[in-house]
């Protein structure tokens, strides 16, 4: 059946293994579906019978390729397959065509008023893009061809945190006074937040060890302002009762210590 | 690497890094951002090509596509990542890919336009498989009856071809090639054995 | 590359090549499946080890996890993709913030303390999350009923905010006239509804 001509490279237009069919119109019943079923549009059947019977495109016999056009059609038709009315439309046409070519022409040749000229015009067009078609598939595809590149990047994965500024806590703060008026009293300076920040320095050295000698909590190489700040803080902690502050007699050493039951808890 | 100039070296091991990392091709005007000062287009440019010059030869290759600058692994590598990973993706039916190429090469056109063409009924599926995956987008209405949609290709669609532009797709044949082909055998430009293709609803017209 | 052995060249090229486009780390038994003559283990590793050292001093690196070898992008880098992706982090809400101010610039300061200024309950939460910030901590106890701990700011804190001491940061000082003008409508004290740590990404400017 299909063996005599699948040798013959007429079967093999666009690399379509479909058309490796018999050159007559002879086509095994189960296999006229699937072979129909191959072509994308009439456009696509006439392509094919030109293809097959080696037709100039520029001067097609328009009776014997309606002939065979309608031969297909028929034989779909036959088969009850469900006609796409494409096919049929094109029928009528190619139809009229031949009919037109009938009737004397002015210039013979002159593809302008020939009556072919639309259907070439579009077999042309189609060909066109169903070669652009096959070669756009031929290119290579990201994906099908080619893999991409993208080398994980963890932190991506993990959740942000949060950002905060020096200058969202100044907003907060404003946000803070501007809402109790009896905050007002709190008139904070930039001295009394260094005497702040050492105040929790105070306490964390005094979380390492039960004593600290009270010289060893001044450092003087920071300078007399930082000696100052330190003693202020000292003072305001033993105020708050933060701390406790001790002699055992005149000229001993002074210790100081976090104030007492606050070590069980550490 | 071979040909660092010695003030371009870092800014390539970041453009390096984030190029890697970088899910999408990344544009030059956004490369630019990267820095804490901003680089002149032209120090950039000379950095991305001294970059594409160092990855010469491997099996990893820095590409100008549509979209932008990207690596991507040279298709020669790609059997090794199919051993990897066996399952292909699925290849378009004739009836899509005739769609694509015109889209493409005629863009903007209507789903008429397809149709005339064609000479058949276009399948809305189709479009919406096309559009689904990123590669054909609506870009306005013909000012016609009906306002029908004009489609063109997305730059995805160039990205994922791995070109830069429509100009670097295969030439159309300029005179159909009917007529010259038509007293040879058979010279078919297409040498690819048909694939078996993944058939979108085939009888569009049916 | 530097300490490519002439046979281990292409196998290396071929192991770039595919752990740079796999998303997933590959273990050495998957590895070794990709060539056609099939590597030792051996060999394997030492093209992996050699294909490590080539890529140290960049802004990726191949590095093996639990379930085998991966390139990643070093989180030195972070900065520069943030750049490109600048989606905009989270911020804390209100409450934690004022919290936070009042910690940073009142430290030492009890739970009571902030209740205080701020007029209203202070949520355990909010000192949990800021605590698990690292930026907050416990350094001591009032010594009045109750033992309230006494909560500062901590070094980290201070790093995250990048302020070498707390005195660095915005002084108080001529924000009194501010809060003057801002004016007396003195809002209810009440407690709060149940705060949200975190708030919906803000537009631009908060």
């Amino acid at each position: 059946m299909i063996e005599p001509v699948a040798a013959s490279p007429i079967a093999r237009v666009y690399g379509q293994p479909v058309l490796e069919v018999p050159h007559d119109l002879y086509i095994p019943p189960d296999a006229l579906e699937v072979f129909l079923d191959q072509f994308e549009g009439p456009l696509d059947l006439l392509l094919y019978l030109i293809r097959k019977e080696n037709i100039n495109v520029l001067d097609i016999p328009m009776a014997k390729l309606t002939a065979q056009y309608l031969d297909y059609v028929e034989m779909m038709r036959a088969r009850s397959l469900e006609l796409a009315a494409e096919y049929l439309l094109m029928a009528a046409m190619l139809i009229e065509i031949k009919s037109r070519m009938l009737l004397p022409r002015p210039t013979p040749g002159d593809l302008e008023e020939d009556p072919r000229a639309e259907l070439v015009r579009r077999l042309m067009e189609y060909e066109r893009m169903k070669l652009a078609a096959a070669r756009l598939n031929e290119l290579p595809q990201a994906g099908r061809d080619f893999a991409l590149v993208q080398v994980l990047f963890e932190e991506t994965v993990a959740d942000r945190m949060p950002e905060v500024n020096p200058e969202d806590l100044r907003a907060a703060w404003l946000a803070l006074l501007a809402r109790a008026a009896v905050n007002r009293h709190h008139r904070i300076s930039r001295e009394q937040l260094s005497v702040r920040d050492h105040m929790t320095r105070i306490l964390r050295r005094l979380h390492d060890a039960r004593f600290v000698e009270f010289l060893d909590l001044f450092d003087p190489a920071q300078g007399l302002a930082v000696l100052v700040v330190t003693f202020l803080a000292l003072l305001e902690l033993a105020r708050e009762s933060l701390i406790e502050i001790a002699q055992q007699e005149a000229y001993a050493p002074i210790y100081v210590k976090l104030k007492s039951g606050h070590l069980a808890a550490v | 690497m071979t040909t660092t100039s010695p003030d371009l070296g870092p800014m390539k091991t970041v453009l390096e890094t984030v190029l890697l990392a970088s899910q999408e091709p990344l544009p030059v005007a956004e490369l630019k951002g990267l820095f804490d000062e901003e680089p002149s287009t032209d120090t950039l440019r000379r950095a991305l090509e001294e970059l594409r010059r160092d990855w010469q030869g491997r099996g990893v290759e820095l590409v100008q596509v549509a979209s932008g600058w990207r690596f991507r692994a040279r298709p020669e590598y790609q059997r090794y990542l199919d051993r990897l990973n066996p399952q292909k993706p699925p290849r378009y039916s004739r009836a899509v890919l005739e769609t694509l190429a015109i889209i493409a090469y005629r863009q903007p056109v209507t789903r008429g336009d397809i149709e005339d063409i064609r000479g058949v009924v276009v399948s809305p599926n189709i479009i919406r498989a096309l559009e689904a995956r990123g590669w054909v987008e609506v870009v306005g209405h013909k000012e016609v009856p009906g306002r029908p949609e004009l489609l063109a290709t997305t730059r995805a669609f160039l990205d994922d071809l791995n070109v830069a532009s429509l100009a670097e797709l295969p030439p159309l044949d300029d005179l159909g090639s009917l007529v010259e082909r038509s007293g040879e055998p058979q010279p078919p430009v297409v040498t690819e054995p048909e694939p078996k293709i993944v058939e979108e609803p085939r009888r569009a017209a049916a």
